[in-house]
């Protein structure tokens, strides 16, 4: 069977320009560096790590909103890159994305059930009524009042607005759905229905998420794999047990032992990471994580570290694995 | 970006010889002959026709474009037909006036338009709203001989601040060109007023509901400072664009404003010459003409990016 | 799906109804001043239409009542060689605002599709906008005198010769507006959603632009009926027997002080059309401004 | 920029000087700036006589064969060099190709030689009754004298030389065309003896710079004429008129003494004008008072002129004139068969008479049953148009409307509208052997009587066949300020012995 | 006790359009100390985000109105207070941090510039000055390469920059009151850790308040002093951290308390749900708004509205089943 998500060796860079018109000259982003992974139909795969270490450039690239500067993108065994014209506009009818700002991403001259509906008319889906029948139906699965309908998003909270994202992603029913940040705004009994539902359409209709978190908790309910990313790389993937039982990579561990109590009394000092960020413009040599890694040796600041397969199935980029390899109980102690 | 102000510089080339083929094809369709005007009424046709000969205008349109094109790379335009006065220098004494009223009139219009445009949209109900929108009406209706004709009524003949006509040549002090130029400077900025303030309202209203002017609030800044720094900006493009458009039609002269203050500038030149069909000045009229669009669409294309980032070519 | 949602008929009943028509028909009810605009708009476009019935010969000269200012069987006055004032202004408005909304209407159709087309693409912006940038420099009245030598004069020359050169710049307005819109998410979304090239302009993009577009329009359907005039006086125009405002004040020029009524009526006419259209322009922005829109009120009840 | 001293004569002119060449166009612009920078052998005197301007004296033959010519002396170019005969001989023999009079006394010349530095010898092959009327000739083309090197350009060729001997020098460098000419006195110009008369007698430049400052716009130039930045304002439009009335400061005089006649131009080649019955309908549709009553209503400003001939000409008659009738005209279109070609009106918009002129022709010709197609355009492309002798369906045209000078209808000689030399005649070409028999005669009549006689008689024919038709005389009125003395009564508005006060 | 820094008397917001007006949020009081931290919880679209407009005054005049009892800040009715007053305490004693980190930041300024422009502003520092501070505090809430991030514009951030960006804004000058509303949405959990961790400094250090609106329990409970919980419109509990989770009163607070913890546990297969959706404003006329999604409903509910009760110290609640023994949860 072809996975439904094919990612090889992506890359992007971003030069910015620095000054008017790049007068002081161009600044290097390299924002997403050497990325593969493969999302199967009816799999998720969560992406999880640092702030601004590229996660979204990559699911704007995996829905062809970013023109990646080396690797490929397969979607249903279809190189993706490679569409252009009216193909491209029929394929994007497979990948659909929730995007990380719920409100930028919706025109605010539209109302609701039109932004909902426009995936509908543009790959021509159902005849109007059963359009409108569609559209109401999404608003019930994501639990917006139909009297929401004729709303603009001006007049939506925030929570509100997401659910209309989610719900404009699935109304296509495509093959795969970026999932970017797509529950974070949602108090915690909506995000529940909403998670449910996505696992529900997942069985029902075999779609794939690449699935774009910070919420650990909401990543280990849902995903299947995991991929954690820092600075533009991967730098640890597995399944999700495997990584949540076992994580290899220090950064894998320090964003483990960082999810917040789940009672105040359980409250502490957590062992913060300490160090530098690096510059995604200025990456040092050797591994990316070294400034902050409580492990680091010098080769770390020489060579940058391979992923290597720790176990079935779960490799990690670090130098010191063996050395690194814990047995936390996952998330809460 | 470099590479892209070279690209339109050379892309000037091409644009530029449309204009002048296509204008010469068009002075060609255009009946009446400069030989005739020149004979006079009272003139016979076989004189015309000599007329018409000693001028070369019997040629075939094809051999006097080629002709008059490699004069032209040559940096030749040619004389006057009629008062036999080279083109270059007929056209350096009347580019002042127009630059210097072009410069004032947009500086006049600017710095009033933009700030009630602001204001407008900022108190949509307001009276400086009401007032502006009143303005903007007489503004786009009212011709501009009857703006003109009211502030030399008033300004002139009245209070005898301003004179009521002529143009006081920069050699003779700029005080004097700008004394010279306030009223007709005034009387075309009506127009551009309305139009600046008015596209700057729309602007500046599509703006004001955005988060981040929310957010402007939110740090407490002063409401000048909201508008001029975070909603003015942002609004800017379209209102760069309409000063832009204003002012390259300001330097393609004001037929009428310079008719009726008597200035001698590039509007009424274009104006006599396409009247009396003198082709050498109209081509080069209207080449000047095409360089300064060039040349201002590419200043307004980059002072986009200037205050819009995300702006790209 | 777990989810049941409160059925809630009252609420969606109200949303129901609530079509694009029925909520213009409220806004409309709310709004005195779009009732009076497009009622002043609608009262020229009759004058207009019907003046033929309304108003006399408008040709008609009369030189021994030269000048005459209004009075009671002459309630507009006299021009310059007798003519009733009155008669021209209303079959002035034919002409004025047949050109003006001919001009106004052809500007911003072709102004706004090139526009967005170069804002969109980058190679139709090189290609076009350079076009474009000849073309602005061509002047009206060569473009009007050499149409007329080719073709003849008839009111498609004059909105030809008026519109060419102002379509350059609609569409470097519009073109303006798209650079900026077409960076914004919302965008980039109705891209992932498959949306055609021409939705997304149209649907997306084109809205946002819309309020410089409308000035920019009403500005060249104002400034179409004084450029007729001048048209007119260079034989592109209409023929000199047939009045239109912008002839009229081009004529009752000379007569400022001396009988200024020949210029004041078609300028008010001129004025009060450009003041209704202006307003319908802001009040339809208002309608389609979302912070404001009265969608809002679909949860009212 | 004038010194604080100089006295500065600032002119509103009715036209723009487009260029400055006086021989190669007729344009009246050019000739009055001929006037101010060239002088003439023979200038025309407030009362219409011809006076000797640039000559001590003159002589002709008995047989009047021969005219002697002898300069004054002392006469210079503004660049200094003398005036001398060979530049007389240049100057008209330039002139004599471009000019009507010129063209037939060129014709009858046998010889044109210059004898010495002062004395020119003309000989004509026979006698001829107006050689002083052409050299003398007040409206263009005026026999200027320019120097022999300018006058050497060939006719079709303008030249771009001002150089002259006249009272002023024009300063090419301060030369604006479409807005300002600077003329300044030129110091070495010597005056004849006799007192100052129209064209004639003694010319000096009372200021030191007269600048022509062409404001297109009338309302502009009245203004600017009551806020004193002009002294002179040259063709005020009438109307105006009542509203200068009650300024003290501000007078107004006639701009010159002939006035203007207006002139209904048909086209004789093409249908409908080339039927002569039509034309006759015209002769009784042209009421005169009424075509001027539209465009001026003060009576002293027009007048209704039954003549081909200026009212104020010596050859003045009204025989063969018949009196306005609209039925008449009706019926006569009836009769002529009119079969309802439209009437092209090449109709020149630009303010002033021909517009308002060409607006009540166009309604009378309607009100007599013929279809009018007025079509409007600027000046430029109407003299484009009325070169074409096609069928008006072809482009061509049927009428326009002008408005020369009196000096070109004063006579049959020099008679612009009378010309009926077909294919040579002034557009509309009309066409007629007797009157051109006529007017040879007329030029070769050296008797007044008889001329006047012979003038009478074109007149008479004229009627019949209808070249054109005067549609009223106007007037011209220039207002200056009241401190403006010394303005010479003359058939054109020059600026010489106008003093500031 | 000392009076408290903020203090909302009954504060309603409703919606005024062409048909009358609309309450959103309805009959709202609580108080805040200066140096506390109080969250604001509940349902997605309960109008908490309307609540912190109303508090700084930014609601959209032309269509919401904020009417009551009054928002005292340090003693001041904000509500009537005129519009130079609030400009003047907006951004320094008074900073928001908006829900929506992308829109919320101008894109056409370098967001160094959008920081350092508050401070100028309020302190009438130098702009370099202003800048260099600016520089510090993106440095503070983490931005790697502050330096020469100062002079991006906000497209050439990530979401969780951006965020980081407002809360740096907001932050500034050290306001007495910072309203954040879900401030570290987009940030992860060390990143998230250390700006909350930031806050808190902030509140020691300076005695900065602190309205927290977030969806993240586990926020609430690192971060919270007291808890108000709010559905469609109308608090429904109040009380402090530890036994609101401890001893969650209201059935819809003990919903959410579930939900959260479930997720916790591993292996499970479907979460739990509270049924239902929040109904529309319009209908919340009679009755408790909550009891259409209660399991625990009597027939009482669907008639009268329960009103804030106490239920501790401290600690009310708004339900019918107050008195009822609660259960532990497991
Ligand atoms: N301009 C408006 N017009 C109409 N209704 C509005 C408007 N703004 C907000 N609302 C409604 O008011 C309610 C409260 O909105 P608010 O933004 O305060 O919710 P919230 O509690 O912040 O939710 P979230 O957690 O989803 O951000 C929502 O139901 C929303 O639909
Ligand atoms: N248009 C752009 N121009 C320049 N740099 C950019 C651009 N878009 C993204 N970047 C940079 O690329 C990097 C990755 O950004 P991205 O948005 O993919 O991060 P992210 O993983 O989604 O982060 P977050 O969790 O904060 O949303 C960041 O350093 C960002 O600054
Ligand atoms: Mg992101
Ligand atoms: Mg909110």
């Amino acid at each position: 069977m072809t996975p439904a998500l094919e990612v090889a060796h992506l890359s992007k860079t971003f030069a910015a320009r620095r000054g008017p018109f790049g007068l002081l000259g161009r600044r290097v982003v390299r924002a997403v560096e050497d990325v593969s992974f493969t999302v199967e139909a009816s799999r998720t795969l969560a992406l999880v790590g640092e702030s601004g270490c590229g996660k979204t450039t990559i699911g704007r690239m995996v829905v062809r909103l970013a023109i990646p500067n080396a690797g490929s993108i397969t979607v249903e065994g279809e190189d993706f890159t490679r569409l252009s014209g009216e193909a491209l506009r029929r394929k994007r009818q497979r990948v659909q994305m929730v995007f990380q700002d719920p409100f930028a991403c919706l025109n605010a001259r539209m109302t609701a059930e039109a932004i909902v509906a426009e995936p509908l008319v543009n790959f021509g889906l159902g005849d109007a009524a059963t359009r409108r029948r569609r559209v109401r139906q999404l608003f019930d699965q994501v639990g917006l009042p139909q009297t929401f309908l004729d709303r603009l998003p001006h007049h939506m909270s925030g929570g509100q607005r997401q659910r209309l994202g989610i719900a404009r992603a699935l109304a296509a029913k495509p093959a795969v759905i970026v999932a970017d940040e797509a529950v974070a705004a949602l108090d915690v009994s909506i995000r529940s229905q909403i998670l449910n539902l996505l696992k529900d359409l997942q069985r029902e209709t075999g779609v794939a998420y690449l699935f774009i978190s910070h919420d650990l908790s909401v990543v280990r309910y849902l995903a299947d794999e995991i991929a954690v990313m820092y600075l533009g790389r991967i730098v640890e993937k597995g399944p999700v047990r495997s990584v949540f039982d076992t994580p290899a990579h220090p950064y894998t561990q320090a964003l483990i032992g960082a999810i917040p109590a789940s009672h105040p009394r359980e409250r502490r000092r957590r062992a913060l990471l300490d160090g530098e960020v690096p510059s995604a413009a200025a990456l040092p040599i050797g591994c990316p994580f070294r400034t902050r890694c409580p492990l680091a040796t010098d080769i770390c600041s020489r060579e940058p570290p391979p992923l290597v397969t720790v176990r079935h199935g779960h490799a990690a980029a670090c130098h010191h694995i063996h050395a690194n390899e814990m047995t936390t109980g996952g998330t809460t102690t | 970006m470099i590479a892209y102000v070279l690209g339109r510089l050379l892309a000037a080339i091409p644009v530029l010889s449309a204009v002048a083929a296509f204008v010469f094809l068009l002075l060609s369709l255009v009946p009446g002959d400069p030989a005739v005007v020149i004979a006079g009424d009272l003139a016979t046709p076989e004189q015309v026709e000599a007329i018409r000969r000693s001028l070369a205008l019997d040629r075939p349109l094809v051999e006097r474009f080629v002709t008059w094109l490699g004069h032209m790379l040559t940096g030749d335009f040619g004389n006057s037909l009629f008062s036999g006065i080279a083109v270059s220098e007929l056209i350096v004494q009347r580019i002042e006036p127009t630059l210097v009223l072009a410069l004032m009139t947009i500086v006049i219009a600017v710095t009033v338009a933009v700030p009630l445009g602001l204001v407008s949209a900022y108190h949509p109900t307001g009276i400086v709203a009401r007032l502006t929108m009143a303005g903007a009406v007489l503004g786009f209706s009212l011709p501009v001989f009857v703006v003109a004709f009211g502030l030399v009524y008033v300004f002139a003949l009245g209070l005898g601040w301003f004179p009521v006509q002529s143009y006081v040549p920069l050699s003779e002090g700029l005080a004097g060109t700008l004394h010279s130029l306030v009223l007709p400077a005034v009387a075309v900025s009506f127009l551009y007023i309305a139009l600046i303030a008015r596209v700057t309202r729309a602007a500046v209203l599509e703006v004001l509901r955005e988060d981040y002017v929310r957010t402007a609030h939110a740090k407490g800044l002063a409401a000048r400072l909201i508008l001029t720094r975070h909603v003015l900006r942002n609004a800017a493009v379209p209102v760069i664009t309409i000063i832009g458009i204003g002012f390259a039609a300001l330097l393609g002269g004001v037929v009428v404003t310079e008719t009726v203050f008597s200035i001698p500038g590039l509007g009424r030149l274009t104006a006599d010459s396409i009247l009396r069909r003198d082709y050498p000045v109209v081509q080069a009229l209207i080449l000047l003409f095409s360089t300064v669009y060039v040349a201002v669409n590419l200043a307004v294309d980059i002072a986009y990016v200037l205050v819009d980032p995300r702006i790209r070519y | 799906m777990a989810i049941t949602v409160s059925s809630d008929s009252t609420g969606r009943g109200l949303a129901r109804g609530r079509s694009l028509a029925a909520r213009t028909v409220r806004f409309v009810a709310h709004r005195p001043v779009l009732a009076v605009s497009s009622g002043i708009l609608l009262l020229f476009v009759a004058v207009a239409l019907l003046s033929p019935w309304l108003a006399g010969d408008p040709g008609t000269l009369n030189p021994p009542r030269r000048l005459k200012p209004p009075s009671a069987t002459q309630w507009f006055g006299t021009d310059h060689v007798g003519r009733s004032v009155f008669d021209r202004t209303l079959w002035g408005a034919r002409i004025s605002l047949g050109v003006g909304f001919a001009v106004a209407i052809t500007t911003t159709v072709v102004g706004v599709l090139v526009g967005i087309v170069a804002g969109y693409f980058r190679l139709a912006d090189t290609v076009i906008m350079r076009a474009m940038d000849a073309v602005m420099a061509i002047p009206a009245i060569l473009l009007a005198i050499a149409l007329v030598a080719l073709v003849g004069s008839s009111p498609l020359v004059i909105v030809t010769a008026i519109s060419v050169p102002e379509i350059p710049r609609m569409a470097r307005m519009v073109r303006a507006s798209v650079l900026v819109l077409r960076e914004q998410a919302y965008v980039e979304a109705a891209i992932t959603c498959g949306g055609r090239v021409h939705s997304i302009l149209l649907r997306h993009i084109l809205p946002g632009a819309a309020g410089p577009i409308l000035v920019q329009a009403t500005y060249v359907f104002a400034s179409a009926m004084i450029l007729e005039a001048i048209l007119s006086f260079l034989g592109a125009g209409t023929p000199p027997n047939v009045p239109s405002w912008g002839n009229m004040m081009a004529e009752g020029r000379q007569y400022l002080q001396l009988a200024p009524w020949i210029l004041g009526f078609p300028a008010l006419g001129l004025a009060l059309v450009v003041l209704s259209v202006n307003l319908l322009g802001d009040v339809w922005r208002d309608m389609l401004d979302p912070s404001l829109a009265p969608s809002a009120a679909g949860v009212t009840r | 920029a004038p010194a604080a001293a100089e006295s500065v004569l600032r002119v509103r002119p009715f036209g723009d000087l487009k260029q400055i060449d006086p021989v190669i166009t007729s344009d009246y612009m050019v000739r009055n700036h001929g006037y101010m920078v060239y002088d003439t052998l023979f200038a025309l005197d407030e009362v219409m006589q011809i006076k000797p301007q640039m000559l001590e004296r003159w002589q002709v033959s008995p047989d009047g064969l021969v005219y002697t010519f002898v300069l004054r002396d002392k006469l210079a170019f503004h660049n200094g060099t003398p005036v001398t005969a060979a530049d007389v001989v240049a100057s008209l023999e330039r002139w004599g190709k471009r000019d009507g009079l010129g063209q037939q006394l060129m014709a009858l010349t046998k010889s044109l030689t210059a004898n010495d530095d002062r004395t020119v010898t003309l000989a004509l092959t026979q006698p001829w009754g107006l050689v002083l009327e052409a050299l003398g000739k007040p409206s263009s083309n005026v026999p200027f004298i320019m120097p022999a090197g300018i006058a050497k350009t060939p006719a079709d060729t303008a030249i771009t030389d001002a150089t002259g001997s006249g009272p002023f020098i024009m300063k090419r460098e301060e030369w604006v065309p479409g807005s300002k000419v600077v003329y300044v006195r030129n110091p070495n110009y010597v005056p004849r003896g006799e007192p100052p008369s129209g064209l004639a007698g003694g010319k000096t430049a009372k200021v030191d710079r007269v600048e022509w400052r062409y404001i297109p716009d009338a309302q502009t130039a009245l203004n600017a004429l009551q806020a004193g930045e002009i002294d002179i304002f040259e063709e005020v439009p009438p109307d105006f008129l009542p509203m200068l009335k009650g300024n003290a400061k501000i007078r107004t005089a006639p701009q010159d003494t002939m006035g203007m006649q207006m002139v209904f131009r048909m086209n004789t080649l093409v249908p409908p004008f080339n039927n002569p019955k039509v034309r006759q309908a015209i002769r009784y549709m042209i009421d005169q008072e009424m075509f001027a009553q539209a465009y001026v209503m003060d009576p002293t400003l027009y007048k209704n002129c039954p003549s081909f001939y200026m009212c104020s000409s010596p050859y003045f008659t009204d025989a063969g004139w018949v009196k306005p009738d609209l039925a008449k005209a009706k019926k006569l279109i009836v009769e002529s068969g009119y079969d309802g070609t439209p009437v092209v009106v090449l109709h020149a918009t630009e303010s002033g008479p021909t517009n308002t002129f060409s607006l009540v022709a166009e309604q009378l010709m309607r009100d007599i049953g013929l279809k009018v197609e007025p079509q409007a355009m600027d000046w430029g492309t109407l003299v484009g148009r009325r070169a074409s002798k096609a069928t008006v369906d072809k482009g061509g045209w049927s009428l326009f409307m002008s408005g020369p000078t009196g000096a070109d209808m004063m006579d049959p000689a020099g008679h612009l509208g009378l010309r009926s030399n077909c294919d040579k005649a002034w557009f509309g070409w009309p066409c007629d052997e007797e009157i051109e028999k006529l007017r040879a005669e007329f030029s070769l009549a050296t008797d007044l009587q008889k001329k006047k006689e012979l003038a009478k008689a074109i007149q008479l024919r004229a009627v019949e066949v209808g070249p054109y038709w005067p549609a009223a005389q106007l007037y011209l009125v220039r207002a200056m300020r009241s401190n403006v003395e010394g303005a010479p009564k003359a058939a054109v508005p020059v600026y010489w012995n106008i003093s500031l006060k | 006790m000392t009076a408290p820094l903020l203090k909302v008397e009954d504060l309603t917001i409703s919606l005024a359009s062409d048909g009358g007006s609309l309450p959103l949020v309805k009959s709202l009081s609580f108080e805040i100390a200066a140096g506390e931290t109080l969250c604001l919880v509940g349902e997605s679209g309960c109008g908490k985000s309307l609540t912190a407009l109303a508090i700084i005054g930014l609601l959209n005049r032309r269509i919401m109105r904020a009417s009551g009892g009054g928002i005292f800040f340090e003693g001041r009715d904000l509500l009537s207070a005129d519009a130079e007053a609030m400009r003047r305490l907006r951004g320094d004693r008074l900073a928001m941090v908006f829900q929506e980190p992308m829109t919320s930041l101008n894109p056409v300024q370098q967001v160094g510039r959008q920081i350092s422009e508050v401070i100028v502003e309020h302190r009438g520092t130098s702009e370099r000055e202003a800048e260099r501070e600016a520089v510090r505090l993106l440095d503070l809430v983490r931005i790697p390469d502050a330096a020469r991030r100062a002079r991006d514009f906000p497209h050439q951030l990530s979401g969780g920059m951006r965020q980081r960006v407002m809360i740096a804004m907001a932050l500034a000058l050290r306001p007495a009151l910072l309203i954040a509303d879900e401030p570290t949405t987009a940030l992860d959990v060390t990143i998230q850790a250390q700006v909350l961790a930031l806050m808190d400094e902030l509140r020691r250090e300076f005695g900065t308040a602190l309205l927290l609106i977030t969806h993240d329990l586990g926020v609430v409970a690192e971060m919270a002093d007291r808890v108000l919980v709010l559905y469609a419109g109308r608090a429904v509990e109040e009380a402090p951290v530890e036994q609101l989770f401890d001893q969650p009163t209201h059935p819809y607070t003990r919903g959410l308390l579930d939900a959260i913890r479930q997720l916790l546990k591993p292996d499970i297969e479907r979460l739990a749900e509270i049924p239902g959706t929040v109904p529309v404003p319009a209908k919340l006329d009679r009755g408790c708004s909550f009891a259409e999604r209660c399991g625990l409903a009597m027939p009482i509910c669907g008639e009268k509205r329960p009103v804030l009760g106490p239920r501790g110290s401290r600690h009310s609640a708004a339900c019918w089943l107050g008195h009822l023994p609660v259960e532990q949860p497991a």
